[in-house]
Formats: structure tokens, C-alpha cells, sequence
């Protein structure tokens, strides 16, 4: 049955994948929607400092396209929203959209920047990793698309007098602050917004939920997480970033003082059955590489070491530029695993063995940097239910076939990039966005789609009225209807079909059907597997 | 020499959990016997008496359902239904000369490789020594 | 060879495909065997059984003529299995061919006879044929009023063909439709008020009528206001056949078999037969 | 004077028909008695009423191939089916030999049916006339009787110690070798004697009985399987479908009865014969007034088998009779 | 046993009265000794009705014919599960039928006559002599069967071997004339097109085969696991004594031992296979 094909696209993720995605679409005319579930677009890019092996200066290049986007007349940007439920199929996908509330009306504010410079409620900064604070109502960041601000509503002592009395406890209300309030130039602060959900119809989805760094507090013996001088790589590149927490001078956090002496530990949530993560991240090696360099450019004294497995530096210049870090750089690199970590003064002990000698090495360090691997980012499980799309046992996105489908899924319409499949550095997620973008044009090239939708249909001419299938439909997408000869007989609604047939194997009429999974098609397969 | 006997084998796999897993073993080159051919379902709820019956009727020496575990369903409640269907075929199958060992309800994730590859060896093997089915099936009456 | 059992088809080549309306297709079939082909005489009214092989076979009414000797025309609307497997054919195909069975239209007797073709839908495919005799012998017959209904304007069958009897001597082509459609501005009506509207005179005259039963049914009614008797009417019956050779025992209306008494009926033989169709 | 066969010289003869061709023969298949291929002379049940399913079944398979489709690159090609070996059913009963007479009349009617044909000649008929009869039994009343000879070849009939032969046919000449058969002078026993139904003019009667309320009031309690017209010798009602084993496409005709639900539905949906009622009238119209009308012969032998095994007791003497009475009405 | 006059003066007030127009109850057959349905729309038929231990019908099919019209049934206690059954799956509707039940101490062989006693196997082993529900009783409460033993012939098969069992099975598969009397019989079967004569897509073939057989013989019974109520009619009327009630039992048993659940006992219990329960393992390794 020929469909019409909504050409407005879905792109699920504000991170490089999803940008470019987004921004080759719109480039070619069609409309693009794109959600983010944090107040900023750019995602993990944009806490980069430099990138491997070129050395750019990720901001610089992130930037100008995150402004692209925010300007685009084609791109409707919905940052600080998460897509809710989805239904439909190829070419008609209606979905809901959650627009967590701001506080603050974006189409009066002007992004002045009082108010997060007056907010006097200071809360760890997510962005700088919890490195140094932002106030209550922010900006996660100062090149944040958009450059508007939204009110935390855990940590706004307005929104905490609120709920004071409205659970009416005993004892002494917070202050009513609502000092943005009063200062805001464009009356911008709005109490009363709510969270709201939108619904949009799509004729493609793209998604590109990127990922999350391995939580080291499973790592005991460097730590867990109680050294403040052991940080993962993400806090290092704060640390060395212009624009991070120290302004670019590398400090290490728990007293300020120049480490002369850092450590690298590779595989930290990677390679590692033990921890549950055999795989590997891919892009460790490399920023290790990267970061020693960058440590040895800003302080010639420091001495850096590197506890790797394996140096996995394939790619296009990549291992040259390993090879700069230990040649020109004097990284010194140890082949082998760290046993265990403890402080000693102000000297953190890292004893590890150096497989390669067999000889057990300890090294008194500054600072101790975890190349924490890559995890898809929480949630991706649960979209990807909503979604109709597989994944896998760590919730990687399962691509319709790992060679010659590597940016599809088996569910027409749906399609991903970036890290949500796997690890992936930087080019290979701006490729995979393109390769999206490309497929959804191809879709979009056609303005009406001949393929049915995969949802069940039933005979009235053949349905016997049993109802059974009403009563096991999982989404209740089965209804009933008298026939025109008084019959009561079942009927699918389309709309809620999620398609697992559980109803055609349930029906004794042989009324229920399953297009794309029809009596006929599985029957002609078994009945041909042997000719 | 004497071709030894290979057992045919249908399997039925649900397309979010074992048809993955034994896409995985694949791609990770896991090895397993080629005696199975496989049919993706979109969950082993859509499995139809009627295919299985009908595989069998068709010469399988063995007919293999994998489906999500419990609990995983990609539809919430697919392979709960699965379950009572199929189990009470298994055991009239199995009434009716059958062997038990020719049809087999397996739960296979889509992380499982390792384990499908494992499934459908050992499926396989206890087929190979069972043997070919004994039947007069495919005679015609008088 | 002809084959012994009357239930062997003769094999035969689907040579052209053509699309009547979106559910009818014009098949047109040659049987292989030259001897054969060259023997395989047939009568307007006459149906063929065509096989679509791993299917089964289904009978159709013939709507090509015999003296024209360009092999078998079938019209064939998708309604059932083999229906559908027939459809899915490409030209080149074999199919199996099984006939010629049932009576067919005695056009001898109508010969100086003014002649009414009625057809709706499909009804109208087994009518064709009368119409091209007529037409490729013109001066044997009387006036030629050949009424075409269907459902919808896509639903006529042999559109294409609708100018050449149109411009033919002697002859009215009145089309007419349940439900029209923007570009049709033809007739919209049911046949039977249509043939009350022409007021056809029985006068010397033939009504030769085949469709739906309801339409059939009405357009008698209609028939008889105008004084047509029942041995001016002829009609068409339809039966399930497995067999045409009234062997099958299940095309029979009371002890007549439509595949082999039948399928041409007057409205008198039909009135003596003791089942009602 | 006439022909005697002994007791031993029978099942002599019968080992050597086992030798030289295919025997078929009452034999107890579970609780059945039915005509299966014999193997062993002991197997052959010689006292019995009559079998479960009639002997039709060896001229009329519950299902026949009628032609293989081959396909050899890209060519198609039909091969008839292949008839087996020469046939004699031994113990084929007076009623179902004349029941034959009923099938012959549709298929042997020009064009005639090859296959049928083919079993036809191919099988001699070794008929047991009737001693006794089971109480359904009404043969006397459809014009044959317990010790007829229509149709078989050679007829026996059983007295003490041996069965008296009457070889009726050149083929059952051919069959019999005149070395076991000796002349003994015992005369034929008494036929038995069957209860009559009035079957006297039951073709009019049914005409007029047509269009009465009668079928639907009988159709209430039918439930319309098709056990009548499966144990029924003289039904020959047929589908013909294509079935695709394995590897090759083959076209087979089998049963089928008018009594199933789809048996009139045309494509499309519309069915001339959709009610219970006008099904069952067919069934019975077709018996006592159609076949009359286009053969000149009732289209029921009375075998009884239909009454036995109805699983409702719709039972075609009481049809008769009542169908008679609604005839009385309507004059009256 | 006989109940004729019990049934006789019930039908009679319920076709006088007016409460129904048709009372579907049994007569004599044409054999003087077995019985047969009959339908009773006018009070001078209502003397033909008898009920004894010959009535081995189960009538409740027939309501299927009657959807929508007020008919008085009698029924035997499994025939009474069948209508259970039948307002379970939303067929027919209570209010429409006046169910006349009947205390049943089990029906006789075919062909035998009421004084013989000599009981049909299932009724041997049956649990159940008072009807599950009824607008009238006939007969005394109270008569409920001492069976230790339910499934003595289903155990007695599970224990050969499955060879065996093939071999039985195919044999008796073989016998099938496809006449398919056991389905037009069946309370339980009613597709409006079954799937042993469906051609799109074609389950079973044309062909009278063992192979084809068997697929419809295990496909009808399977259609009927946890909806059969037991009433042996398929076995009874088919031609060539396919012990179907073998199979319909296996699946009846499983049915109990699996889901605790018996068809046709209420008409509100969810049918097993519409409902599940997420502990149950139902011998499925995880």
C-alpha cells in the first residue's frame, strides 16, 4: 500500500553525529528536528580540548557548526527534551516529545547573561565534571547553542521554597530568592512553565545518543573514585581547555599544585571481562597519546607514563602520532597493568609490573589520569524499546548489518550514527552522520513509500469473533466491530500494532495476518527449505 | 565413503534477541553446525503451530524456537504467551512419536554468540544420535 | 498428440498480457501443438479451463472468435488462488489450456435478427465474441445495440476497442457506470433502467444478457416490461466446475449442467429448471 | 447341475491370484473391514455383512494423481499418471458391483474418464452373492438383489462346504482355471429377504417434493460431513487441485462431497447451493431424480451404508417413505 | 434410566409459554433403538422426545446455527461445558438459550440399547455426572463419580515408546478418509473457513496422504487444547475409528496439569492461551 512520507526528520542527539547529520539534511532542504537532552547542543565534543591527531582545537571547530545549526531556518532545535514515545513506521512516524521545563521563556530572553552571573545558588558543574561550579540558572557552558539559560529546578532555592510549602514541613522556609527574577532586563523568568510534551510527525529518525564515560568506582584499586587526584581523561581535558575550569592551567584538583609526574592508565572499563566491558573503546590509546603531548606543551617539566595492554593506534596518521608522543614527547610508555594505588603524602604510589621486563615498576605520582572507556549514554536501552530497534548486551544499537548496512537498523526509517553503535572517534561519528543524512534523502527522494507498514490486519470475513487476540495484544491495539451481518469480530487498530504477531499465532480463523511476516511468507519458507 | 547423516534443522528465531545473537556469532566467528535454517520471527509469540507442525511434515529432523528470555520480551509479554504454546505442543509432539529431543524452545539473547553457537550444537548432536526420523510419512495410502 | 484424458490440459504459450481494467487482465493464449492449435475450433459462448501449474485450473469464458485464428483470448479477473497465480504470469509463460466445453450461442438463428448485447463487469468478457462475429459479418445480422456497465469508468472492459463498434454500421455502443469519476461524462446509471430507458423493441429482436446475478435478475424484469418472451432472452449461467465434462457432479442447476448443457441458457430453459439459480 | 468350487480349491485359486496379480479382498484393518491389497490369503475375511467403505475406492481413489508436471530446463512437460498392475477384487458384494454401474454411467460416458477406464479394465470382479443381510440393507427395493450378477465376472455363492460358480464374463473365464472347479447338484440358497421401500415412482415424487420445507426441517439435525457420500459406492462427486510435493507439481482429483460447505462457492463468494437445506435436497435429488432423469437408473443401490454410518440417522428409507407421504399430501 | 417425560412437560412449558420456539432435545432413531436430535417447534411433535442412555449427541453445536433466536437445549453435564465454552469465547449468549440439563450416569455403546449399561469408554472415566450449569435439572443431585483414575488409556499410551507411538499414530493417521465429520461435530469448531480447506496459503494438501493427514489431524486437535470438553463425539462418528479422543485427551490433561485449567468448567476463567503467568517455567530450560 503506497504511503505518503512526512518530509520532516527526526535527529535524536546534539552531539558531532548528530549535527552534521542534521545540518547535511537541512543543507539539502529538508526539515530536521533536532532534540537534545541537555540546555546545549554539542555534546561530548564540545569538553574537548584539542583533537587527535591534528591537535585542532575541538571548540574552534564545533563552534561555528553549532551555530549553523541555531541558525538554520531549516533545523527546529529542541534542546533539554527527550523523546517520550513513538509510534508509526517508515514515512509516518508520530512522536512525543518532552520538553523539560526551563523556567525561563526563550523566545522573550536575550541570553544577557545576568542572571547566571547574579544567581547566588552555586552547584557542582556538570560540564567541567564537577571541577568547579555553575549557579542555578546557567548556560552549561559559554559557547552553548542556544546561549540561553535554564533554571535547575533541583538546586533553585525559588523552586526549593516551593516545595517547602507545598509539602507544608515544619521549620524554617528557604529563602525566596528570585533574584533573576527581579534583575531579568526582558521579564524572561516564567514560574509557571511546565514540563510539556509535543507531538511531531516524521518521516525519519536518526539517532545518535553517543555515549558516556566508564564509571571508575568500580576500579578499587586505583582508588574507587576517594583520591581527588585521580581523574579520568574527560576531567583532563577540562583541566587542559582554555575555557575549563583552571583556564587551561593543569592543576590538579585536591591542592592546586602543578603535577610533574602523571601516570596514565589505559583500559579502565575497557578490555576488562572482569568489569563486564571485553570490548574495546578505541579512542583511549589515543587521547592518551594526545593528552601527554598537550601535558608536555604546557609544562616541559612534566614527565608522563603510560600503563597500556595493547597501543591500538589505527588509523590515518594515528600511529605516527603515538609515536611523536613517546619519541619527541618522552611519554614513557610501560606495557602492563597497574596493581593498585595508594597516597603517600602528596605523592599518589602506582605499582603496576612491566610485562615486558617482568619487572614490578612503581612510580611516585602528581596526578593519575583513567582512560575511562566508552558506554552508551543511560537511557539508550529504553529508547531503543520505544524505538523498535536491537541493541545490544552494553546497549550499543544494533546496525542491520555490521558491513553493508552500518548506519541502518531493522526497522525502516530508524536510522543511527555515531558512538550509539559503538566507540568511534570524531571523523568516523561525522561520517556515519553524513551516511545517515545520505540515507534519508534516498528515502526522501520518493514522495510516496510502497512498503506496508510491518502491523497486523485481520480478515472480518474470516475472523470468527473469539476475541482472544483482543485479550493477549500486548498494546491493546485490537478493538472490536459488528459486521454489517451482525458478527462482533476484531479489528486492528494501526496506529498502536507494534507488529509481533502475536495475534495471527494466537488466531485459529486464520483472520489475523502480519504484513511482512505473512502466513504465506513463512509457510513458503518452510516448505522451501529443502527444494 | 558413507556421507554421515545430517540432520536438517528448522529454527525459528525471534529477530530482536536470538536472530541478533546468532548474527553475533556470526560476525564474531563463532562456529557452529550449518544443519540449521534459519526463519526470523518478529518474536517467538508469531510462531504458528501450524509452521511447526508443518516443518516437520516437510522431512526437519528438528525444529528449534529461540526467543527472548523471560522478562525481555521486545513486545513485554510475546514470549510469555510463546511459552504456553509451545510447551504444550512440545510434550503432544512428543505424544505423538515425536522425540523430545526433535523440538527444542530455546532463550537466546542478542548478546548471547556464544551461547546460540552452544544451542545449536549440542541441538544438533543429540539429533545426529538420535538419527534420521522413522517414518512412513511421505508413502502414499492405497 | 490429443491427450487421452480429457482432464490432461493441452500445454500452452501466454503470448500477450494485457491490462482491461485494474483487476481484469486479457490473457492471450497459444497452444503449443501446431496439429492441435490448427484443430482447436471453438464457438462464441464456449469456455476453457486454464491451469496455472502447482495451482490448479479455473474455467473461463472465451472471448476471442475462432475464424480469426489468432489463438485464445481468456479475460481474467483476480478473484481467487489460481486467479491470482495467472495474474502474476509473465508473456512466455506455459499454461495449460483444457477445452473447448458447454454450448455455446446459437448465431446462426439470429442471423437477420436485431441484436442486444447487455454485459456488466466481467459478465461483459464471454459477450465479446458475438459482437466480433457480428461485426467481421455484418450484413447477416439485423441492428447491434451492445450495452456496457461496470461499477466505474476503470471497470469497462475492452475499452480500446469501444471506437471501432461505436463507428460500425448498423451498431449503438451505450456505456454507462454505477459511480462515475471527474473525467467520465458518459452515462451514470444501473443497466436495467438503462434498458428500459432505450426501449428496445422486441420486435424480431435477441437480448442476449450476462452478468451478477442481481443484475441479470433486474435487467429481465426490465426485459419482459418491454415484451421480450422468454425464448428472446439468453443469458449466461455460472457454476463451480472442476471438470467441464459434467463429470464432477457440481455445476448442475437441478439435472442440468451448466458446464456441459450449459453455459448458454434461454430465459425459458432456465424457467423449466426445477433448482432456481 | 452347476459349478463348485470347495472351500480349499478357493483359497488355492486365491494364492495364485495373490501370485500372478494384485489381490484385493475384504480384510480387518483395526476394527474396519475394508478392501485392502492381500499378501497373505489368511488375511481375507470370507464371512462378513458388507465392508466399511465401499470397493469404489479401487476404481475411484479417495485421491489420484492425474498428471505429473515435469520441469526440464525451462521446459514443461505432462506425464499421465501410470496405472499399476491387473486388479481382481475378490468378495465384492451383488450391490456394490451394481453400484459399479452407477459410476460407470458419468465417467465411461464419452468423453470418458481415462483413469477410470484404465482401473476399469484392468480389475476383474469376484463377487460373494448375499447368505445374509445386515438390517439396513433395501438392494430388492433399488432394482438389484442379494445374489444379482451386474458387473462381476464371476459370482459365488456360498453352500455347505464350498461356494457354488457362476463365471459370467471371458475375463472371469481367463481368471479361473477349470481344474479346481468341479459340477456338484446343490442348488443356490434361498436369497435373503429385505424389508421393501417404497421406492415406486419416487423420481416424480421427489420433483414435486422440491421446493417443500421438508429439507430444511432435515437439514436441521445434518451436520453436513461428507461420511455419506464417502461410504456411498454410486457417489463420485470430485475436486481436482494441483499439490506440490517435495520436488514435482502433480494434479490430483479426490473426493469431495456436495455436502460440504464450500462445494457450489464460486470465486468471489457467491454460493447458488449456500443453505443447509438445499445442500442436503441435493444430495438426494441427485440419487432418486437426476440420475433417473439423464442415466434412466435410481442413483442408490442400497447398500445401507450411509445409514449406518450417519452419525445423525438421516436415513434415506425413511427420506423415501416420507417423501412418498409428502407426495400423498400434496394430491390429497 | 429414562427422563422422556421429565423433558417432554419442560419442553412443553417453554414452547407454550413462549420463553423459546425451538427445544432441541433427542427421539428414536430409525433403528428402534438409539436416539437421535430432533428439533421441536410445535407441541404435538413435543411427544417424539425421549431421553435415556442412548442420547450420546452433543446438541450444543447446534446452537451455533441459533445465535440470535431463543432455543431450549437439553444437555448432558460435558455437553453443558461446551456451552460454557462457547459464551467464553463470545459465540452464543446466555440469555438466549434455556438449558435443560440432565444428571448423566454416562451414555451407551452405539448400537446398543438403554437397559444394556454398557458405557461408552470416556463416560467410563468421567468426572462429572451433574451438568455445570442448567435453567432446569433433571434427574437427582448428587450422583458425582468415584473415578480414581481419569487418564488410564492417556498414560497408558505416554507410557510406549515414542517409537511406538509414531507407529500407532501413523497407522491410525493413515486410516483418515478426510471426511472431516469429527470437525463438523465439534462444538468447538467454528471457523468460518478451516484451515485444512484454506488454499492461501494451503496447509494441507489435496492429496490423501499419511504426511497430510497427520498435519490435520494434530493441527485440529491442537486448535481444540484447552477448549475441548471431553464429549467423545468426534471419536464416535468417525467412519474409520481414529481414537481421536486420545489425542483431544493428551492436550486436556497437559491443559490441567500445566495451567490448572479445565474448559467449559465457568465461562469466565481466561482461556490458557490468552493469559500467562511470569513464574511459571512450564519445563522450559532458562
Amino acid at each position: 500500500i503506497p504511503v505518503e512520507i512526512n518530509p520532516n526528520t527526526l535527529i535524536v542527539g546534539g552531539g558531532i553525529a548528530g549535527i552534521t547529520a542534521a545540518l547535511e539534511l537541512a543543507d539539502g532542504g529538508n526539515h530536521v528536528y533536532l532534540v537534545e537532552r541537555q540546555p546545549s547542543i554539542g555534546g561530548h565534543m564540545a569538553q574537548l580540548d584539542k583533537t587527535f591527531p591534528t591537535l585542532d582545537c575541538s571548540a574552534c571547530i564545533l563552534a561555528p557548526k553549532m551555530v549553523d545549526v541555531a541558525q538554520h531556518p531549516k533545523i527546529t532545535l529542541r534542546t533539554y527534551a527527550e523523546v517520550q514515545d513513538i509510534r508509526g513506521f517508515v514515512g509516518n512516524f508520530e512522536v512525543d516529545i518532552l520538553q523539560k521545563t526551563r523556567k525561563v521563556d526563550h523566545t522573550k530572553c536575550t541570553g544577557c547573561g545576568t542572571c547566571w552571573q547574579k544567581c547566588p545558588e552555586k552547584v557542582p558543574s556538570e560540564f567541567n565534571l564537577e571541577m568547579d561550579s555553575r549557579t542555578a540558572i546557567y548556560v552549561p557552558f559559554p559557547q552553548a547553542v542556544p546561549l540561553k539559560p535554564v533554571i535547575d529546578t533541583e538546586n533553585c532555592r525559588y523552586m526549593k521554597y516551593l516545595q517547602f510549602t507545598e509539602a507544608g514541613e515544619e521549620g524554617k522556609a528557604p529563602p525566596q530568592c528570585r533574584v533573576c527574577e527581579k534583575l531579568c532586563p526582558a521579564a524572561a523568568i516564567d514560574w509557571e512553565q511546565q514540563d510539556e510534551i509535543l507531538t511531531e510527525k516524521f518521516g525519519a529518525i536518526v539517532v545518535a545518543t553517543g555515549f558516556q564515560t566508564f564509571d571508575h568506582s568500580a576500579y578499587s584499586e586505583y582508588g574507587g573514585g576517594m583520591y581527588p587526584d585521580v581523574i579520568t581523561g574527560l576531567q583532563l581535558e577540562r583541566l587542559l581547555s582554555a575555557s575549563g575550569p583552571t583556564g587551561g592551567e593543569v592543576l590538579r584538583p585536591s591542592d592546586g599544585a602543578h603535577p610533574k609526574t602523571v601516570v596514565f592508565i589505559s583500559c579502565v572499563g575497557s578490555r576488562d571481562e572482569q568489569k563486564g566491558r571485553p570490548y574495546c573503546s578505541k579512542v583511549c590509546c589515543m587521547y592518551m597519546a594526545k593528552q601527554a603531548i598537550m601535558l608536555k606543551e604546557h609544562d616541559p617539566n612534566v614527565q608522563c607514563y603510560n600503563f597500556y595492554i595493547d597501543i591500538r593506534a589505527g588509523g590515518k596518521d594515528f600511529d605516527e602520532f603515538s609515536r611523536r608522543a613517546q619519541e619527541e614527547f618522552g611519554t614513557l610508555y610501560i606495557r602492563g597493568r597497574v596493581s593498585k594505588i595508594f597516597e603517600e603524602g602528596k605523592k599518589l604510589i602506582v605499582c603496576g609490573d612491566d610485562s615486558l621486563i617482568g619487572r614490578p615498576v612503581e612510580i611516585a605520582a602528581d596526578l593519575v589520569v583513567l582512560a575511562t572507556g566508552i558506554e552508551p549514554s543511560t537511557g539508550a536501552a529504553q529508547l531503543a524499546q520505544k524505538l523498535n530497534i536491537s541493541y545490544n548486551a552494553y546497549n550499543f544499537f544494533i546496525e542491520a548489518h555490521p558491513k553493508l548496512r552500518p548506519v541502518e537498523t531493522n526497522t525502516d526509517g530508524i536510522l543511527l550514527a555515531g558512538s550509539c553503535i559503538g566507540p568511534k572517534d570524531i571523523p568516523e561519528s561525522v561520517a556515519q552522520g553524513s551516511a545517515a543524512a545520505a540515507k534519508v534523502a534516498a528515502l526522501f527522494s520518493q514522495d510516496v513509500l510502497t512498503t506496508d507498514p510491518l502491523v497486523a490486519n485481520i480478515d472480518p470475513i474470516k475472523c470468527g469473533g473469539c476475541l482472544l487476540c483482543t485479550k493477549v495484544c500486548p498494546f491493546k491495539a485490537i478493538d472490536t466491530q459488528v459486521t454489517r451481518d451482525g458478527r462482533t469480530i476484531s479489528v486492528i487498530n494501526e496506529t498502536l500494532c507494534k507488529g509481533c504477531g502475536l495475534c495471527v499465532a494466537t488466531c485459529r480463523f486464520g483472520a489475523a495476518n502480519l504484513r511482512g511476516f505473512t502466513q504465506q511468507q513463512l509457510l513458503a519458507q518452510v516448505t522451501s527449505l529443502w527444494r | 565413503m558413507a556421507v554421515e547423516y545430517q540432520p536438517k534443522i528448522v529454527g525459528f528465531l525471534c529477530n530482536w534477541c536470538s536472530y541478533a545473537g546468532a548474527d553475533l556469532a556470526g560476525t564474531s566467528r563463532i562456529c557452529y553446525p550449518s544443519n540449521i535454517r534459519i526463519i526470523r520471527v518478529p518474536c517467538s509469540g508469531r510462531v504458528d503451530p501450524l509452521l511447526i507442525v508443518k516443518s516437520f511434515q516437510q522431512g526437519a529432523d528438528g525444529v528449534l524456537i529461540a526467543g527472548c528470555h523471560p522478562g525481555d520480551c521486545h513486545y513485554s509479554e510475546g514470549n510469555y504467551y510463546a511459552r504456553r504454546r509451545l510447551a504444550l505442543l512440545h510434550t503432544f509432539l512428543e505424544y505423538i512419536g515425536i522425540e523430545e529431543e526433535r523440538f527444542q524452545i530455546q532463550w537466546v539473547s542478542a548478546s548471547e554468540g556464544k551461547r546460540w553457537a552452544n544451542v545449536v550444537s549440542s541441538f544438533t548432536e543429540g539429533l545426529s544420535i538420535l538419527g534420521p526420523r522413522e517414518t512412513t510419512l511421505h508413502k502414499e495410502t492405497v | 498428440m490429443k491427450p487421452e484424458n480429457p482432464l490432461l490440459p493441452y500445454l500452452s504459450t501466454l503470448q500477450e498480457l494485457i491490462d482491461l481494467t485494474p483487476d481484469v487482465k486479457l490473457f492471450r493464449l497459444e497452444l503449443n501443438d501446431p496439429d492441435i492449435r490448427e484443430s482447436f475450433d471453438y464457438k462464441p459462448g464456449q469456455f476453457v479451463f486454464v491451469s496455472a501449474f502447482g495451482v490448479g485450473e479455473s474455467p473461463f469464458g472465451i472471448t476471442s472468435v475462432a475464424h480469426r485464428k489468432a489463438g485464445v483470448d481468456v479475460a481474467i479477473r483476480r478473484v481467487g488462488t489460481v486467479t491470482n497465480a495467472l495474474h502474476q504470469l509473465e508473456p512466455g509463460a506455459t499454461v495449460g489450456v483444457r477445452g473447448p466445453f458447454g454450448n455455446y450461442f446459437p448465431l446462426d438463428e439470429y442471423k437477420g435478427k436485431n441484436i442486444f448485447i447487455i454485459g456488466g463487469g466481467i459478465g461483459f468478457a464471454p459477450l465479446r465474441p458475438i459482437i466480433t462475429t457480428i461485426l467481421d459479418y455484418r450484413e447477416d445480422y439485423g441492428d447491434l445495440v451492445i450495452i456496457n456497465g461496470a461499477r466505474s469508468p476503470q471497470d469497462l472492459v475492452f475499452a480500446p476497442e469501444f471506437d471501432t463498434w461505436a463507428a460500425s454500421p448498423k451498431t449503438k455502443l451505450e456505456l454507462t457506470v454505477d459511480a462515475g469519476d471527474e473525467k467520465w461524462t458518459g452515462r451514470v446509471a444501473l443497466i436495467p433502467s438503462v434498458v428500459s430507458e432505450l426501449k428496445l423493441s422486441p420486435q424480431n429482436a435477441i437480448a442476449v444478457t450476462c452478468g451478477p446475478p442481481i443484475m441479470i435478475h433486474f435487467t429481465l424484469i426490465e426485459l419482459r416490461k418491454l415484451g421480450f418472451a422468454d425464448n428472446q432472452i439468453i443469458t449466461t449461467l455460472e457454476g463451480k466446475m472442476k471438470c467441464g465434462l459434467g463429470k464432477c457432479a457440481r455445476c448442475n442447476v437441478g439435472d442440468k449442467y451448466v458446464c456441459k448443457d450449459g453455459p448458454v441458457f434461454s430465459m425459458e430453459q432456465i424457467s423449466q429448471l426445477i433448482e432456481q439459480f | 447341475m452347476s459349478e463348485f468350487i470347495s472351500k480349499q480349491n478357493l483359497l488355492t485359486w486365491l494364492g495364485q491370484l495373490i501370485g500372478e496379480r494384485n489381490l484385493v479382498a475384504p480384510t480387518r484393518v483395526d476394527d474396519l473391514l475394508l478392501f485392502r491389497k492381500i499378501d497373505r490369503v489368511e488375511d481375507i475375511v470370507f464371512d462378513f455383512d458388507n465392508t466399511t467403505l465401499s470397493p469404489k475406492e479401487w476404481f475411484f481413489p479417495s485421491s489420484e494423481t492425474l498428471f505429473y508436471v515435469d520441469r526440464k530446463d525451462g521446459q514443461t512437460e505432462l506425464m499421465p499418471a501410470a496405472i499399476e498392475k491387473e486388479t481382481a477384487i475378490f468378495g465384492i458384494r451383488p450391490c456394490d458391483a451394481q453400484g459399479m454401474t452407477m459410476n460407470d454411467y458419468p465417467f465411461l460416458e464419452e468423453p470418458a474418464d481415462d483413469l477410470y477406464r484404465q482401473h476399469r479394465d484392468i480389475t476383474a470382479l469376484i463377487g460373494l452373492a448375499c447368505i445374509t443381510a445386515c438390517p439396513e440393507c433395501f438392494c430388492t427395493s433399488m432394482g438389484g438383489g442379494p445374489h444379482d450378477t451386474a458387473n462381476v465376472d464371476i459370482l459365488l455363492t456360498e453352500v455347505t462346504d464350498g461356494y457354488i460358480v457362476q463365471v459370467l464374463t471371458d475375463k472371469g473365464k481367463a481368471l479361473l482355471p477349470d481344474n479346481l472347479l468341479a459340477t456338484a447338484d446343490v442348488s443356490s440358497p434361498l436369497a435373503p429377504v429385505l424389508s421393501e421401500i417404497p421406492s415406486e415412482g419416487i423420481a416424480e415424487k421427489m420433483r414435486q417434493a422440491f421446493d417443500e420445507p421438508f429439507w430444511d426441517r432435515l437439514a436441521d439435525r445434518c451436520i453436513h460431513c461428507n461420511i455419506c457420500s464417502y461410504v456411498c459406492p454410486t457417489c463420485y462427486c470430485f475436486d481436482v487441485r494441483d499439490y506440490t510435493d517435495k520436488e514435482r507439481i502433480e494434479r490430483v482429483r479426490s473426493w469431495e462431497s456436495c455436502q460440504s460447505p464450500g462445494f457450489t462457492r464460486i470465486a468471489g463468494g457467491h454460493d447458488p447451493r449456500s443453505t443447509k437445506g438445499s445442500r442436503l435436497r441435493q444430495r438426494f435429488s441427485h440419487k432418486l431424480l437426476y440420475f433417473p432423469n439423464q442415466f434412466g437408473a435410481l442413483g442408490c443401490i442400497g447398500c445401507g451404508r450411509c445409514v449406518r454410518a450417519c452419525p445423525v440417522n438421516i436415513d434415506i428409507r425413511e427420506i423415501i417413505q416420507d417423501v412418498q407421504q409428502l407426495g400423498v399430501k400434496s394430491e390429497a | 434410566m429414562d427422563f422422556s417425560e421429565e423433558i417432554r412437560s419442560k419442553a412443553k412449558e417453554l414452547l407454550e409459554s413462549g420463553t423459546v420456539d425451538c427445544v432441541i432435545g433427542y427421539e428414536r432413531a430409525t433403528d428402534g433403538v438409539g436416539a437421535r436430535p430432533l428439533f421441536v417447534y410445535q407441541p404435538n411433535d413435543i411427544d417424539r422426545l425421549i431421553f435415556d442412555q442412548t442420547c450420546t449427541h452433543n446438541l450444543t453445536k447446534y446452537l451455533l446455527n441459533r445465535k440470535d433466536k431463543a432455543t431450549a437445549i437439553v444437555v448432558k453435564p460435558c455437553d453443558s461445558r461446551a456451552i460454557n465454552l462457547l459464551i467464553n469465547e463470545s459465540q452464543i449468549q446466555r440469555d438466549k438459550v434455556s438449558i435443560i440439563g440432565v444428571v448423566c450416569p454416562g451414555v451407551v455403546k452405539a448400537g446398543l440399547d438403554n437397559t444394556s449399561g454398557e458405557l461408552q469408554d470416556t463416560c467410563r472415566m468421567c468426572q462429572q455426572h451433574t451438568p455445570v450449569l442448567y435453567d432446569f435439572l433433571v434427574g437427582e443431585l448428587g450422583l458425582e463419580p468415584d473415578v480414581p483414575d481419569t487418564y488410564p488409556d492417556v498414560t497408558g499410551m505416554e507410557d510406549k515408546s515414542a517409537g511406538e507411538r509414531r507407529a500407532f499414530w501413523e497407522e491410525q493417521f493413515s486410516r483418515c478418509i478426510r471426511c472431516y465429520a469429527c470437525r463438523q461435530v465439534c462444538p468447538g469448531c467454528y471457523c468460518l473457513e478451516c484451515f485444512v480447506e484454506r488454499l492461501d496459503p494451503t496447509w494441507v494438501g489435496i492429496r490423501i496422504a499419511p504426511g497430510e493427514n497427520e498435519v490435520w489431524n494434530t493441527m485440529r486437535a491442537f486448535h481444540l487444547a484447552g477448549r475441548c470438553i471431553d464429549c467423545n463425539e468426534c471419536e464416535r462418528v468417525c467412519p474409520v475409528n481414529i481414537p481421536l479422543s486420545l489425542l483431544n485427551r493428551k492436550l486436556g490433561k497437559e491443559v490441567e496439569e500445566l495451567f490448572k485449567f479445565q474448559a467449559g468448567i465457568d465461562a469466565e476463567t481466561p482461556m490458557p492461551f490468552s493469559t500467562f503467568d511470569k513464574e511459571e517455567k512450564l519445563g522450559i530450560s532458562e
